[in-house]
């Protein structure tokens, strides 16, 4: 097992353009709204770091002042449009039930943005297939790209009620959509990978990227043949810092070493990591 | 305004915070946040001789005003950490601290060989302490007689300023603090990781691969004074205290007890700007306190 | 529906919560909040021989999410307590634990052999590892022929379970509860507080008079746990475990790693519902795990 | 040192009627005011609590729903209007910048009432000396039994920023008020107590309940004459449970015993208490 980075298998990190301009910035709630199925949107004033996030960045938000819960909590950043960043996300446990609390005109520390991004792949017909919540840094990229690509979005979830922001991706240039929910009660019934090889044959897009439960991404990684496109994950990861310093946010990649989700990725070609069966 | 020099007896540094090992990556992490020429010293992340992949994930889990870690120090060996350093030396001042690790008391020779002979590197801070590379968290620093061995062993062969890294997960700190005193260490720093236990009930397992894990943290603090005050009163050479410090106040408290020194820890993931707004509250604390110098205070709590 | 109901082996508790000895007053307090008959048993606060006054203030200090305490077992004696027992029983069902203490073996012996002859008392929880009563927090607790040579003395008196209680503060833990077990103990209560240090910057002094305190609360509990852990798998008897529990989760985790009941303790300054919301929470936890009963998981950890 | 109640010097706790209607409540602030010198005002939805609550009557607010800091804090009653009651406080520590940053329609817990209450007194007159926020109790007591007593009011406090709630005493049918602060910048210059002989020669009160900082009611047992006037305090301690269990706010009684000032107090006989020199 090795720490250097297998060329060519990962694209170099980013990092050293994106990660100069992270900023521990002071951030004021303008609009906090409650949604179905306990998700919350959130759009914050964080100037500097809304001026540099690019698709697939994330955030390190402290959910409250004090010493419980000590640590930050990851989020995607769902749209930045500077001076704003809006973030999407389903109250969970303790962490998110504090931040999903909070209101207009309340402040909070975010620090960003953080990771790599997704590749640009200019030129290139691109699906996006988001599960749930792996909505988020997808949404970002169709918004900073789809005037300059053709893409396409599968996006599925368990119920009507968990799946969001279906009017603002109907205003979007997609030049195709499916959703899918697992009972059914919107769009198509299943999960999303369902409808995968149809929108293939029929689209073929030369690349993907998901971002999605651990579950639906070892599905695709399946289900994709090799080389007929170039896929990227967006991963999740328990994460201490955010920023490289702690290494407790690990995965197991296809070369056997351990990759820092947070600043070697979190997007990684879907094949350099170890999915399990 | 106050003085802040922190007297080590063979150096003195121009503040008493030094960011912990392991808990700040290798430095350059830290650049964005600020000039690393505010620090008082900086440790580098611990290190063996050979790359280490590391514990498996998870590797940390939060717990009450606290952590618990289970990184098995993954690194990139010692040479590519020489490499590392050089590069950090050409833009900082501030004094390099090496993490010296191994897995059994050769390797602890051999790595700390290697780093005393460069001269981007201050000083040596050997982890005795850690408690994620043995099953059940033994360590040397549990054990005087082992530690003396150790710390006799490694000193011959380095030319460098020797910090000793205890740990809390003993009977007799004070017997193990006199023993690295005695075998020659030129400072000692408590304390590493308190070892605790946290399980996932639905898989009915350890949430660690090790079982047990690391403790530390604010939640810690009362436990860490309480050691570092106590071995700060049975040795002479200079201590340098850490544990759950989160703010000016907290290492006024330690330097109180004894120690000439802190390092930070925990605070530096959930906020990286940490170690230099804790510089400026000591700073304001001391001058709110009409405290010139940290000497002036430095071992006085009347206890 | 998940059944709650805890085995001590000598007796069966209708759930596994226990309010802890000196963080439930004596018992009448918590009659506005809720039934003491929804317990799975209650324990008074420790009782000496005679009245005593206990340390002087401040005697207790907020830690991030904790507290150190320096109480010194303040009380009204054994006499005043047979009265507030009686009174006590006559408004509950639920079991009644006398937590016993003393300066002494004797005092320990005297003290547990008035409450087992009480037909209201249903057993007697040896508290020989409170560290607030000699300066320096040692108590018998910290060593295992201490603990056996006076668990040995007190069963001779008493007719009623006896629990013994331990300190984390010893650096064999496992060693004193085989020491108890072997002296006659029926089941062993573990952990009472850690030793932790606060100080007082302004007047350079520690914040207790005592200088040392017991810390308690959230933060141990990573801690506790372990120490649990351990002691389970070398006893036969049952293990009642503590420390830092704020929720039914908490309770479970302390059943996986082999207690047969826990205690709470801090949660109750800050919740004085807090029993009851927990004990609903277990049950709540079991359905959705799917856990009928507690010996389901109790000591299954898989480490 | 013994710890049984002295008979005579102690009133009988009101404990056991009091305590008895203690609850633990969830409280919605339905208004938040900041004052000056970093003071606030928190009018406070808490129906139960606020039926019961008596001039002296204290609660423990939470505040924060994390586990750090994990104590709740203690807070006279300024004023109870069911359903609400209103808190007044300093910012000071941690606790109290929490408590001071929420706003209206957040929610917090609430235990109370708590403590025994001023005596009632009835048909006497009576002057009320309040140091800073000392005139939380004294302000209660006041708006609950204006009407039916003779109340002379003596507060003092740093300077006029620290000063508030003076429209509101001034609408109060106080025989008297007079007012001091130790810069001059409001009422008369110096220390309140520069001003009680004068004040008890002319009015002739037969009694005075007090609240402020230790060295104010130092001063005061020093000076007040036994005998010619019945005289109280309510006393402030670092509290951890506010009802009677931790034993931590206990305060050295002139007999030589320990008081828990949460359920014994907050109000004592001034002399019942041995205060520093
Ligand atoms: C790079 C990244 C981007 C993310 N973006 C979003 C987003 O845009 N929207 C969103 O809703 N969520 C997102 N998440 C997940 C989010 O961070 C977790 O849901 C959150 O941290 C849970 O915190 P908690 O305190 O509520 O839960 P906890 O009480 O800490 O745990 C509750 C549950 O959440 C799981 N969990 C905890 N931390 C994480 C984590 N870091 N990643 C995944 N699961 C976790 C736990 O295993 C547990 O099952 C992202 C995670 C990462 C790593
Ligand atoms: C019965 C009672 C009634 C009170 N009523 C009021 C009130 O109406 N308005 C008001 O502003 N304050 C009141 N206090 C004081 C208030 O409780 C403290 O200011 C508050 O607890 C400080 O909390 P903190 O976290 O901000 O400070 P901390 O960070 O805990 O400490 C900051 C400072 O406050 C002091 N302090 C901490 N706790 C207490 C305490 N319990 N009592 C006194 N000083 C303390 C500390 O010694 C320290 O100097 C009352 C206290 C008691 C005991
Ligand atoms: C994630 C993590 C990694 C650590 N790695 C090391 C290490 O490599 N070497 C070492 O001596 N101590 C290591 N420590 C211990 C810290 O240096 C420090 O002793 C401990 O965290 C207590 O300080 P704190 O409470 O301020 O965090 C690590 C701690 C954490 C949390
Ligand atoms: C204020 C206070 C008083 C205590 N008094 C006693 C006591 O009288 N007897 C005893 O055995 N333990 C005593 N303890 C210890 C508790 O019973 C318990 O062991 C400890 O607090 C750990 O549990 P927790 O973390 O849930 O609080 C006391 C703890 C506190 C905080
Ligand atoms: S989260 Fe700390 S290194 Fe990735
Ligand atoms: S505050 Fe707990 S007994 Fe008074």
């Amino acid at each position: 097992m090795s720490l250097h980075l297998t060329k060519g298998l990962f694209t170099a990190p980013a990092k050293h353009g994106i990660m100069r301009g992270m900023q521990d910035e002071r951030g004021l709630i303008v609009e906090a709204r409650s949604l179905d199925g306990d998700c919350r949107l959130l759009k914050i004033a964080v100037p500097q770091i809304a001026a540099q996030a690019k698709p697939g960045n994330f955030v390190m938000v402290r959910v409250s002042p004090s010493l419980d819960p000590i640590l930050r909590r990851p989020f995607g950043i769902l749209q930045s449009e500077p001076p704003h960043i809006w973030l999407y996300f389903q109250v969970r446990g303790r962490g998110t039930q504090l931040l999903g609390s909070l209101r207009a005109a309340d402040s909070l520390d975010i620090l960003g943005p953080l990771g790599n991004a997704f590749p640009e792949l200019a030129g290139k017909k691109i699906l996006l297939i988001a599960g749930g919540r792996g909505i988020v840094p997808l949404f970002h990229y169709a918004k900073a790209y789809a005037a300059q690509r053709q893409l396409l979005l599968l996006y599925g979830g368990r119920s009507a009620a968990e799946l969001h922001l279906l009017e603002e991706i109907k205003a979007m240039p997609f030049e195709k959509t499916v959703i899918f929910s697992e009972d059914g009660s919107i769009g198509k019934k299943g999960l999303l990978t369902a409808g995968l090889e149809k929108l293939i044959a029929e689209q073929r897009p030369q690349a993907t990227l998901s971002c999605g439960p651990e579950a639906m991404l070892a599905r695709l990684v399946r289900m994709l043949k090799p080389g007929k496109t170039e896929n990227y994950a967006s991963l999740e990861a328990l994460m201490g810092c955010g920023f490289g310093v702690c290494h407790s946010c690990v995965v197991l990649a296809a070369d056997g070493s351990y990759r820092k989700v947070c600043d070697e990725g979190p997007v990684f070609p879907l094949e350099g990591i170890q999915w399990p069966n | 305004m106050a003085e802040l020099s922190a007297d080590l007896g063979f150096c003195t540094l121009k503040n008493p915070v030094i960011p912990a090992s392991g808990t700040f990556g290798y430095g350059e992490e830290f650049l964005p946040f600020f000039d690393l020429d505010l620090l008082g010293a900086l440790i580098l992340k611990g290190i063996f001789r050979k790359p280490r992949s590391g514990n498996p994930p998870p590797r940390l889990a939060e717990t009450p005003a606290g952590v618990l870690n289970s990184i098995g120090l993954a690194g990139p060996g010692s040479e590519k950490l020489q490499e590392i350093i050089r590069r950090l030396h050409a833009k900082t001042r501030t004094p390099i601290i090496v993490n010296v690790c191994g897995e059994d008391d050769r390797e602890f020779e051999e790595v700390a060989e290697i780093f005393s002979a460069m001269a981007e590197v201050a000083m040596l801070e050997l982890n005795i302490s850690c408690p994620n590379i043995k099953k059940g968290g033994a360590c040397p620093a549990q054990d005087a007689g082992h530690t003396s061995r150790l710390v006799r062993r490694v000193k011959k062969v380095v030319r460098k300023p020797l910090i000793v890294k205890l740990s809390p997960n003993t009977a007799d700190i004070v017997g193990v603090a006199r023993a690295a005193e005695g075998a020659g260490a030129d400072a000692i720093s408590l304390v590493n990781t308190f070892l605790g236990l946290a399980v996932d009930l639905e898989k009915r397992k350890p949430v660690f691969a090790n079982t047990l894990a690391g403790l530390s943290g604010p939640a810690i603090k009362p436990l860490a004074l309480k050691l570092v005050w106590e071995v700060c009163r049975q040795v002479r050479i200079p201590v340098i205290g850490m544990g759950g410090i989160t703010s000016g106040r907290d290492v006024l408290d330690y330097i109180l007890v004894g120690a000439a020194a802190v390092q930070i820890g925990t605070v530096n993931f959930c906020e990286p700007g940490a170690a230099v707004r804790i510089i400026g509250e000591i700073e304001a604390e001391m001058d709110k306190l009409q405290i010139k110098n940290l000497s002036e205070i430095r071992g006085k709590l009347q206890a």
